[in-house]
């Protein structure tokens, strides 16, 4: 079933739930709001017409400095600045980042029968950074959570044991928002170089 | 004290403790640095709690620092077993994004480098687990064969592991010539290898026992986990990227998908020892099929090395350099302008010009430099899509997020062995203490994808 | 000083060598120096590479030291091998201090010696900030070729050393002088 | 007495040389006792428990077993050496003498003591 049908279908079940969707180089996708999250999962995994057996990715992004970084294209020395080369033009543009909230969680769902994917993205804010987890649906999505929350800080209601995954018990922070300077260490052993 | 009369107290249970041991990260029977909590009642492990991390060292945080073009060095160090099949993905994701396609020729030479890439992976994988189970003689032949193959990436890109070979739009250069007569030698002696292999451990007694049976996970569990690759078609589902979602010229090679029944140890190891002889088969077609190579195009003006034009130019010197032709090093890379049509998407602001054209003339020099200097660079529109490609573990996907900068905003990879270390406590319960070897082995877990 | 060569030039010196190595010493060395065990701490895509050199064509085992030993209680020299992430450090250091006497350290790789080029909040920048290491062997992964050089490199480092293990003062180079 | 000079000089000659190894190794290896290198190995991390205490049963069980079928076969070194000796008669004992010990093997296989479960 091509995008178009799959992001009809959707939209037809749930017309309040969802808030735009668009097919950007051929990607379904459809923006959620965040209390709709646990019923849609659950009609995609059983309804047959989606039948999106697999829950391929489960990450989120950060778009609080989305657009705001100037390249900087000018050369501090002499001081000319160089425009940089235009952006490559685009046919069909991108709808633009999805609604003011920080931080997307993003899901890719694949169907293996119908041979469709199809991208769910949730809004959170970063006031309550908190979305249903899906490890009830899909057993892969514990360990997903876990390393969103690691790395986000976003936290899944729901889950059994939301705990870090990547970094050590004693890291503070989450290094992947903006936020995070690249090479802030903080050693368990060894100098702070 | 009478023996005959015991105590009124019920004959006490023999109480047994269960014992916790750490099958840690630097464990002497594992390749790969995990650490596995295992609770174990004698030797049938009880309860385990699966550790990672280990090797986490912010790919995903880099890529936003650097421009598109370099985050190649990044990626092959994802999947550092097969590493050409990691940067094909992020190469074609980002050109999906852009929304370029590259041409006939450049498909061919990615889908051999990938197939060539998922034989050495699979070579690692099998060999070193069959060392962990005592097989050392087939560890040592399976590295020969992969040895081979080193050769020829080495051949082809210039280094042996971390190979960088692609870029957005194309590849680095051509295939070199010779490269036909020495990939069919080295595939041969591959094949020698892997029958060698075949003979000695396919119907070893010990072999057989210690992966028949252990490690055992269901279709509905392994889809429900997201596992994907040879780990998900040993359970009886074929899903192969190549075949479902297929990307460069995979539907027009015949291959067929090797599928297990059982979903053990054993069906994985038959399973990839099958996929190596498919991706064998799919360089010999690959290589029957390939569009011609190089052709000379018909060149005017004389000759002259590019350096003398450059100073020629410096010193305004025109009559000398009018209507001339600029002649770069062939060793340079980038220079071989002959070859250009065939590795590139032709976009100019994607991919680099040949050396002739940047030392040449104003165009290629200012091409050069609108895509080299910082800031500047490949610019994507804004946007965001997600690409998957079959790696040797499974669905390799690349989510990258642009927006419309020189360095991408967000680049997410999917990784394949991430969804097999999350069943890992499902393949492990309940088997003995000596299977968490083979079933860690056939997990094939590489640290660099797993923990990123 | 006649007769003595540097020691990292892989030829062995002779007796008088400015510091007192009898020639017990110089015999317990020459032992130690073809018998190496080594303990491969591997973590990443060195590991590899790693895989190559000690496997049949570019074989380690001609220079004595074939057999990899997965425990240090048995091991002489600890390759660390691969990228030392922060959670792993702890766990690398522990194993450095349970070697049995006299223990060698060589960093494999460009992420072991200086980090590499994961400069964030992830990597240990060189691990000689947390364990003390005698060859530094750079490239990302080294050729097996330099891995060869530098194993002979050790062994000539260890052909110097006496036979209780401690080292001759590392030689004055004015030039490095801060 | 004679014919037992071989075995003497083998002892003698095994003697000095694993009494070489250890005395060097104790005299010529430098010695840095520390209070991590006397804890445990396990994989780099500090162990959770030595295990001290009760043991599974199972290990017990596999334990006593080996040690019974292997005196069994020390009998048949001796037995070996003067089979020429003895005639049929030696045979049928051995026979016997086997048998016996087999009943007792087959009836631990059949109840399971050889099973880990």
């Amino acid at each position: 079933m091509n995008d178009a049908f799959l992001i009809q279908a959707v939209k037809d079940r749930f017309t309040d739930g969802v808030k735009t969707s668009h097919s950007y180089r051929g990607d379904a996708t459809v923006l959620l709001g965040r209390e709709f999250l646990l019923e849609v999962a659950r009609t995609l995994k059983e309804d047959p017409i989606f039948q999106m057996n697999f829950l391929m990715d489960l990450t989120a992004v950060d778009f609080s400095t989305f657009g705001t970084k100037r390249s900087p294209a000018f050369f501090v020395n002499s001081g000319v600045a160089v425009s940089p080369s235009p952006e490559i033009p685009d046919q069909d543009p991108w709808p633009g980042p999805p609604g003011p909230a920080r931080f997307v969680v993003v899901y890719h769902f694949f169907s293996l029968p119908l041979k469709h994917r199809l991208r769910l993205e949730v809004p959170v804010e970063e006031a309550d950074a908190e979305v249903d987890s899906l490890s009830s649906l899909w057993a892969g999505a514990d360990w997903l959570e876990r390393e969103v929350w690691d790395m986000f800080g976003i936290r899944f209601r729901g889950h059994q044991n939301l705990k870090r995954i990547l970094m050590y018990e004693g890291f503070v922070g989450h290094p992947l928002r903006k936020d995070y300077p690249v090479n802030k260490r903080q050693p368990l052993i060894g100098p702070v170089n | 004290m009478d023996l005959a009369q015991t105590p009124e107290s019920p004959p006490r249970e023999p109480e047994t403790r269960e014992m916790l041991l750490n099958v840690g990260p630097a464990h002497p029977a594992m390749h790969g640095i995990i650490r596995i909590v295992t609770k174990l009642d004698g030797e049938q492990v009880v309860d385990t709690e699966v550790e990672i991390g280990y090797l986490h060292r912010g790919f995903e945080k880099m890529a936003e620092t650097v421009d598109y073009n370099g985050v190649i060095p990044y990626t092959d160090r994802l999947n550092y077993v097969s590493p050409l099949i990691n940067n094909m993905g992020y190469c074609m994701a980002v050109e999906k994004l852009l929304g370029i396609s590259v041409p006939e020729r450049c498909h061919y030479i990615r889908v051999i480098a990938s197939e060539i890439s998922r034989i050495t992976d699979h070579l690692t994988c099998v060999g070193a687990s069959a060392m962990e189970l005592g097989a050392f003689s087939v560890f040592l032949y399976m590295i020969k064969a992969r040895e081979y193959l080193w050769e020829l990436v080495e051949m082809v890109t210039g280094a042996r592991l971390t190979v960088s070979y692609c870029r957005v739009g194309g590849v680095k250069a051509d295939l070199p010539g010779g490269f036909d007569e020495r990939c069919r030698k080295a595939l041969q002696e591959t094949r020698k290898v892997l029958a060698e292999s075949d003979a000695l451990l396919t119907h070893n007694r010990i072999f057989v026992d210690r992966m028949s049976g252990t490690g055992k996970i269901s279709s509905e569990d392994a889809i429900s986990y997201g596992i994907t690759g040879p780990f998900l078609r040993a359970t009886g589902v074929d899903y192969d990227v190549r075949k479902d979602c297929p990307y460069a010229v995979y539907d027009r090679l015949q291959f067929d998908v090797p599928v297990g029944t059982r979903g053990d140890n054993y069906d994985r190891y038959l399973v990839r020892m099958e996929e190596m002889e498919q991706s064998i088969r799919i360089v010999e077609q690959a290589l029957r099929d390939i569009p011609p190579g190089p052709f000379l195009a018909h060149e005017t003006g004389r000759p002259i090395p590019a350096a003398e034009m450059v100073d020629e130019g410096k010193i305004g010197n025109i009559t000398a350099i009018v209507g001339a032709r600029a002649v770069t090093d062939p060793t340079l890379e980038g220079a071989a302008k002959s070859q250009h049509p065939n590795i590139e998407a032709g976009e100019k602001r994607v991919f680099l010009p040949a050396k002739e054209d940047t030392y040449g003339n104003i165009e290629g020099l200012m091409q050069q430099f609108k895509l080299v200097m910082y800031g500047h660079g490949i610019r994507p529109p804004k946007g965001e899509v997600y690409f998957p490609v079959e790696g040797a573990n499974g669905e390799l996907g690349f989510y990258i997020v642009s927006d419309g900068t020189s360095s991408p905003y967000r680049v997410r990879v999917r990784p394949p062995c991430f969804a097999i270390m999350s069943a890992l406590p499902k393949l492990l319960i309940g088997d003995m203490m000596a299977d968490v070897t083979p079933t860690f082995g056939s997990v094939n877990m590489i640290g660099g994808e797993l923990d990123r | 000083m006649p007769g003595t060569m540097a020691p990292w030039s892989g030829i062995e010196m002779s007796g008088e060598a400015g510091f007192l190595t009898s020639r017990l010493d110089e015999a317990i060395g020459w032992a130690r120096k073809f018998s190496i065990f080594q303990y491969p701490f591997v973590t990443a895509c060195c590991g590899m590479e790693y895989m190559a050199t000690a496997c049949s064509h570019y074989d380690v085992d001609r220079f004595g030291a074939g057999l990899p030993r997965f425990s240090p209680r048995q091991a002489d020299v600890l390759f660390v091998v691969g990228t030392i992430s922060h959670k792993i450090a702890p766990v690398l250091k522990r194993i450095y201090e349970q070697m049995a006497e006299p223990k060698w350290v060589v960093s494999f790789g460009v992420c072991t010696c200086t980090g590499g080029f994961y400069d964030n909040y992830a990597t240990v920048m060189g691990i000689d900030t947390i364990i003390p290491v005698d060859i530094y062997i750079p490239g990302c992964p080294p050729r097996p070729e330099y891995v060869l050089d530098g194993l002979l490199k050790l062994q000539a480092k260890i052909q110097t050393q006496a036979a209780s293990g401690e080292r001759p003062a590392p030689e004055s180079r004015p030039e490095f002088e801060r | 007495m004679s014919e037992y000079i071989g075995i003497v000089i083998f002892f003698v000659l095994t003697g000095t040389v694993t009494g070489a190894f250890i005395v060097l190794a104790s005299v010529l290896g430098p010695k840095k006792p520390s209070a991590v290198k006397s804890e445990a190995f396990e994989c780099g991390e500090v162990p959770f428990s030595l295990p001290i205490g009760h043991v599974s049963v199972k290990f017990y069980l596999t334990a006593i077993l080996f040690i019974l079928f292997d005196v069994e076969l020390v009998f048949l070194y001796p037995w070996a050496v003067v089979y020429r000796g003895l005639g049929p008669s030696g045979l049928v004992e051995m026979v016997i003498f086997l048998g016996i010990l087999m009943a007792g093997f087959f009836y631990a296989w059949d109840n399971g003591a050889l099973e880990w479960h």
